[in-house]
């Protein structure tokens, strides 16, 4: 008997305090995989976020900081540029990343950080209780859009992958989605392929994961799964935005 | 088809059905009765030896519950 | 003088807050003085909920009850284990006995067990357990009259929800009635 | 009006709505996200924005215009969201906008926890922006005066044309009690004719600034600005005495511990050891005067906090030495019990420290 | 005899602090021209940021709001959405914009607000005595890259707007340069129809502006034009990034 | 080591540099942009690194992910920057990290001037960041002492892991003196055994956090926290007192203004008045015990700063009530002269307020 | 040709000499001699009858030094 | 004793920050106790600059001059006008009178008139204007040793520069001796 899947040692015993089927899980332990594939938990070290994984300093098994809401990147950086030798990695949400944090993700890739980012856009504030996102979606109701998100008031849903494309410095950047098996499968090679990017001293590199938050749609685990392939993955195409290679050729 | 052997550690489980909802065998299910430590009904292999060992249960389940082993 | 003091706590879901906001909202009614403080917090999150409940004569100086609580009403074990201490002696405890096999150990309160799932699921709806749990609390303690809790629902309910007035009532009857036969 | 039974965070929104602000500027934090979760419900109805920034600091700008424009606005958040807004609120400060700014404070510092606490103190009284400023600082003890309060805020801010911060907590904001809107006396405010509205080409442009690249014209509006604090000292301080007649110790204490300390003064009474309170309703101006002039019955003083004891500087110098200042409190979310305060006021009388 | 050029009713009589040659003062005519040529001068409200062009409050013959750095777009949000019928727009440099400001313009853009902006990109901070900004070009010599900006720490200059151009909400983003006689003809050209777009109600226009800092590049003013067509103008090209049409149809 | 004439900006980030700080986080602002001009030329030489930050919040938030990793960091801005650092700041304080953060002051409230001003002494003593949390705030008095100061720093940043500050002002920051770079003695200071460098799979993680989501570890984290505050108030405390024996009046002054007090102390004590001088070298902690210990003769006390009063409340706390305390200053940008301080001081001998 | 009238206010001149870049005509000139209120050299025109009132000066002109007329 | 307080101030572009830093070099090899206090600000943009000095036998209290001035050296109009009067009675003034044609109204203080810019030009460099107020200075107050000046002025040039140093050496000289006809 051969295992196939067991747990990664890339993250701790502690159980996660998400509620149930709320794919932040899966994304963790995507990461804590390829920390554990390339070998480089002894050399990782993670900046969590405000939001619902601010408690991923409990989780990943490498050493961990807990950032200000949206700051990540400013902290990986601080990191970073004084261990330039060690993997140093952000775990965003989208509030986090594309609200609060805009100016801190752009100015990473603008300067190359030689960091990864994973860019958790469940389209919602999770942690403080479903508010609206900058990446909610047209007609979606949360706690402060109790009517359903309206263009005319508060703008289209920002596409933060295509934005950051454009920003010289972005590396590689790609949207996944952790909606079904081959999908997770997929999502995690972007994530490999991130870290790769790192190792490589290529720069900034970025994963926007597609994930559910069942308790703040108002739906179970599995409809939010539907629901994101219906509505998420419609307005955020999947794909990769930028790639080593075009940079090296631009 | 290849066999496989799941276990699931069902005290981790917050049965949220993902796994159920992606076996290609169908032969997870959700456990009515049981009630694990935790306070949910866990997920349970109901045909254990119809399993592919695909790992499609593995692959979607937040809580690390599944192991996947295969001959 | 009345000066009632009450922790509602159970899982998240059993409708422990609403419950806590009927009796306050009753209590105002009554013109009573009332207040109504949740527990909140990121560990809710599908774990326990819990709020306190005053309700008075004179006006309340602090909301939050301290190992000195007239009543706790426990909708699951967990909820048992943590605050059936903050129950004064002489006080009330309430146990929905559904979900609790377990029994009080403290001889200093008294002790209702009241199978709120079971006479919820009898009626055919599993998320009336709570007004079970009134209707019982309410038959014990007395410090409202029943119909203003009823009343204080009916609103709540409003117009669209209305129909289920009806069940509720029979929940809420059905709960006093299993408090009865323990007093 | 009749009562309703409200949660804090919605009884100021509430409250603001009946004071005529129609413009709400926020971003989510625990535990005051009800209040724009009920703007975003109330205002679009009533012609009104709620607006969610993309941070706490584009919020307090966002702000600094909306107030420009001469409207009643307001924004509100909770500590670690209050600390982004400094730079900002001292801009609405040096630029003389009126405008409430609401903080549910919890826990710290840093991220800290959701749970209600009163650390935020120094940051509410001597602010964490730069320069001479100073925010007119209303500590409500109840919801109801929570959203008395808030009306008169707007008032204030109007009337000084200086933001006026509401300073609650995490208890404050997230429990119910009934509350009843009355209706307020209208005061008489001036005209604001200093408002970026567009000039219609009728006036010479308005400009809303706190730049003054001479000093010798940054020091004038310093003094400027002192004048309108002086005032606000002279006029506005606000508090409340309770059981002091003879009172043998006296606690000090503003919003929910101030409460609870009520709860104990009474149970110490009914002990027979007679306590008086002090609870100081605006937090700045403070009430100096009233624990300068402390009854020559009271011995001691006993401040009680959910913080370390921010508030203790500002009683050492009412008390100017008078008598020992004692402390209790708790801090990180935790919520002092009546019983603390009893056991701390009796250790006192006991002689102890 | 006919007037074929004069000083704008848009802008005041108070002569500009700005140093000789600098172009900022071409460009606050040119939005001065603008203001009178759509008579809206008297229902404007312009928004000041923190550079040189902080003064910009004096300059402008409208309501003027001074705003803190980097924060002109949430300031000119909070004017709009209260005065929807008044024109309200921000007047920005790229240290402002690009880098301190960066999550304020991108969420304005992405809420496309009512608004115009006004961007001055002359690749350095002017006002605080000539740092690198985040559009410094590689190579530039500034009192904080005082060996010449190096993309390996630092990276390629940011383009901003190329990267707003991917917001949803950027109704309007065009790149022009005040070097020419024809190309400030063009530049206003630029900048009028971002006010009209505004007063169309289509949401948020933006032009940036190439400029001059004659003082911090170290060159005469007339060098110093040349500079940025040879250097500015290769690393920005000119152009439209995005319009209303492409908006519409999208 | 000889003299060197140098800016006080770039004899700051000299000082760093020979304490052992390799890397710097800064946004450029007046008057203090001289401090990262000098690190963007220095660094870069030595293996550190200096960054531009795309902002002050940026800024203040690499320093916290620097200094986890264990590294000697430092950061600088001036008021309004200072102000966007807060959330950071507290953050710093909260997760336990050492660095140093240096305000040069200029005049606010909110864009003010670029002069220099003092009025920042209630932002660097009482923090504008949410919680219970401390800074170490060095006022230096001239260039040297600044050298000296933040040399110190970043070895009482290591000892107590936390933040200090140096509380400069635009003045120290643009003026030349000549300045010693003395050796300094090598305190004996803990492993940094918490810091992220990588487990190599060989310890648990390391965490750096600031979150306590239970408010009885938070309080207990607090309880942490007060004791070292209290460890600096009972070691830290520093400050040098002038012509104070027999001193008919004391003058109480910080930084620039007690500088230039003491000229004015000097050219009294020619014409035959004896001021006394008390100058604050920590203003957190406070001498409170020197103030409250004046000498018999003095009998008024003079407050001079370029604010518009802000340490007066420190001076309170000290004096208990015991004399009349006075002020004079200037502020905006502004800066008093020896006369004006002769001027006052004769007033309030001669009976004046 | 057409022909224009150009006027400068030279006390507004801060002596850029962006005018006199692009005059097409090449018809302006720094005054060396001339130094204004502001303590510059004004741009001066030196042969005022070849100005075709192309407005090419006023256009790059900072200061609104500029005026132009033309028949 | 030594107690020099020299306001230094012209154009933005006239070297009036270099002339100040060189005093305050020269003081400071003396081991005399010196300061150096800029004006700065935006205003200063090709505005006017201006610098305070201080070289004295006594630790220096304060860096700023308040109407204390012992001498005041203006390059320019605006300089003089501001500065002038900044001067204590008995103190000196230096006017470049290349660029300043009216002459200093106090009587109480002793004013020295030098034509930095045309001797400067007269040497065929413009730049070094301030090199002869410099010469001038030195000569009339003797504050200290004009080596001294010209060795800061050496080391502050450099290696690469140092050939510009004869030039300046020659300015100093004849700012000296414009101000020798003047004693
Ligand atoms: C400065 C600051 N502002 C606001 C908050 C409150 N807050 C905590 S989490 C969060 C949003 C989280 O949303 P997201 O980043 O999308 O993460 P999710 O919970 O959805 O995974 C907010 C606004 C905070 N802690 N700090
Ligand atoms: C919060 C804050 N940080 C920094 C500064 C200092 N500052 C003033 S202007 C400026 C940069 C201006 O550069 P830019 O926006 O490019 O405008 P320019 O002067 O080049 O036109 C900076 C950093 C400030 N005033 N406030
Ligand atoms: S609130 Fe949403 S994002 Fe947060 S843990 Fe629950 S499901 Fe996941
Ligand atoms: S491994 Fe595949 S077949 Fe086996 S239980 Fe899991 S999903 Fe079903
Ligand atoms: S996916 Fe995991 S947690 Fe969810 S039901 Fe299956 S085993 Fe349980
Ligand atoms: S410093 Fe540069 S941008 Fe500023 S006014 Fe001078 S030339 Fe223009
Ligand atoms: S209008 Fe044309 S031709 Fe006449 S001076 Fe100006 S640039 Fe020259
Ligand atoms: S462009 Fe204007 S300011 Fe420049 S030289 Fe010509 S007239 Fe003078
Ligand atoms: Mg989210
Ligand atoms: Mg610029």
């Amino acid at each position: 008997m051969a295992v196939v899947f067991q747990k990664t040692k890339g993250l701790t015993d502690v159980e996660t305090h998400y509620c149930p089927g709320c794919t932040h899980g899966i994304i963790h332990r995507l990461v804590g995989e390829v920390m554990e594939e390339l070998g480089i938990l002894g050399k990782s070290i993670g900046v969590a976020p405000v939001g619902c994984s601010v408690l991923a300093y409990n989780y990943f098994n490498c050493d961990m900081s807990e950032a200000a809401h949206g700051r990540a990147p400013a902290v990986a950086t601080g990191i970073k540029r004084i261990l330039p030798d060690n993997v140093v990695f952000t775990y965003q949400g989208d509030g986090d990343l594309a609200s609060i944090g805009t100016a801190e993700i752009v100015h990473a890739a603008h300067r190359s950080e030689n960091i990864t980012t994973i860019f958790v856009n469940n389209a919602i504030y999770g942690m403080t209780g479903g508010q609206m996102a900058p990446t909610t979606l047209i007609g979606q109701r949360t706690t402060t859009s109790p009517y359903g998100r309206d263009a005319a008031t508060t703008g289209m849903p920002i596409k933060m992958s295509e934005m950051l494309a454009q920003v010289p410095g972005a590396t590689f950047v790609e949207r996944v989605a952790v909606n079904s098996p081959a999908n997770v499968r997929k999502a995690k090679r972007a994530i490999k392929k991130a870290f790769e990017i790192q190792l490589e001293g290529k720069g900034f590199a970025i994963v926007e994961v597609l994930s559910t938050c069942p308790t703040n749609w108002g739906m179970n685990p599995v409809k939010a799964l539907r629901w994101l392939e219906d509505n998420l993955m419609v307005y955020y195409p999947l794909g990769n935005f930028r790639d080593y290679q075009e940079v090296e050729n631009a | 088809m290849a066999k496989g052997t799941v276990t699931f550690k069902q005290d981790l489980c917050k049965g949220c059905g993902l796994c159920v909802s992606v076996c290609p065998t169908n032969i997870l299910a959700m456990d009515d009765k049981a009630i694990n430590r935790k306070g949910y009904h866990p997920a349970t292999v109901v045909d254990p030896d119809n399993c592919i060992g695909c790992a499609n249960c593995a692959m979607m389940c937040p809580d690390l519950v599944i192991t996947v082993e295969r001959n | 003088m009345l000066n009632e003091r009450i922790i509602l706590a159970g899982f998240g879901g059993q409708g422990i807050m609403l419950m806590g906001q009927l009796l306050t909202q009753a209590g105002m009614n009554e013109e009573k003085e009332v207040s109504w403080l949740p527990s909140y917090g990121p560990e809710m999150r599908g774990g326990t909920a819990n709020c306190d409940v005053m309700i008075s004569d004179k006006p309340i100086a602090s909301p939050i009850i301290s190992a000195d609580a007239t009543c706790a009403i426990v909708m699951n074990l967990p909820s048992m284990v943590k605050f059936v201490p903050e129950v004064e002696p002489g006080g009330v405890v309430l146990v929905n006995s559904s979900l609790i096999e377990e029994t009080v150990e403290r001889t200093d309160v008294k002790v209702y067990y009241i199978p709120c799932n079971d006479i919820a699921n009898d009626l055919g709806n599993m998320k009336i357990a709570n007004m079970v749990m009134l209707g019982a609390y309410i038959e014990i303690r007395r410090s409202l009259d029943p119909e203003s809790v009823l009343q204080a629902l009916e609103s709540k309910l409003g117009m669209t929800k209305a129909s289920l007035m009806d069940i509720n009532r029979q929940a809420f009857a059905k709960g006093a009635e299993a408090a009865k036969l323990q007093m | 009006m009749s009562k309703v039974l409200m949660k804090g965070n919605e009884a100021i929104g509430a409250a603001a709505i009946a004071a005529g602000c129609k413009y709400f500027f926020g971003y989510p934090i625990t535990p005051q996200s009800e209040l724009p979760e009920y703007m975003s419900a109330r205002l679009p109805k009533i012609g009104g924005v709620y607006l969610q920034a993309e941070s706490e600091v584009a919020a307090i700008n966002m702000v600094y215009g909306a107030a420009g424009t001469g409207k009643r606005v307001m924004t509100s958040s909770s500590s670690p969201g209050i600390a982004l807004k400094q730079e900002g609120i001292s801009y609405i400060a040096g630029a003389e906008l009126p405008c409430v700014i609401v903080n549910m404070v919890r826990g710290g510092p840093g991220l800290g926890s959701i749970q209600p606490a009163q650390s935020d103190y120094n940051q509410a009284t001597r602010g964490g922006g730069d320069g001479d400023y100073k925010l007119l600082v209303y500590a409500p003890g109840n919801i109801q005066e929570m959203v008395d309060l808030v009306q008169l805020a707007f008032d204030k801010a109007d009337y000084y044309r200086n933001p006026v911060m509401i300073l609650g907590d995490g208890m404050m904001g997230q429990m119910m009690e009934p509350v009843e809107f009355k209706e307020m006396p209208k005061m008489d405010l001036p005209a604001k004719d200093w408002a970026t509205t567009g000039t219609q080409e009728k006036r010479k442009p308005n400009v809303i600034n706190s730049l003054y690249l001479a000093a010798e014209e940054l020091e004038q509006h310093n003094i400027h600005l002192q004048t309108k604090y002086q005032e606000m000292i002279d006029k506005e301080i606000m508090f409340e005495e309770y059981n002091m007649e003879g009172a043998e110790l006296v606690i000090v204490a503003y919003g929910t511990t101030a409460r609870i300390s009520k709860a104990a003064v009474d149970l110490l009474q009914a002990q027979g050891i007679h306590v008086g309170l002090i609870r100081p309703i605006t937090v700045w101006p403070f009430p100096y005067q009233a624990i300068k002039d402390l009854p020559e019955s009271a011995k001691n003083i006993l401040c009680v906090e959910m913080s370390m004891g921010q508030m203790i500087d500002d009683v050492r110098i009412g008390n100017e030495g008078q008598r020992p200042i004692h402390f209790v409190g708790r801090s990180g979310g935790m919520i002092p019990t009546p019983q603390l305060v009893i056991d701390k006021v009796k250790e006192i009388l006991n002689g102890g420290k």
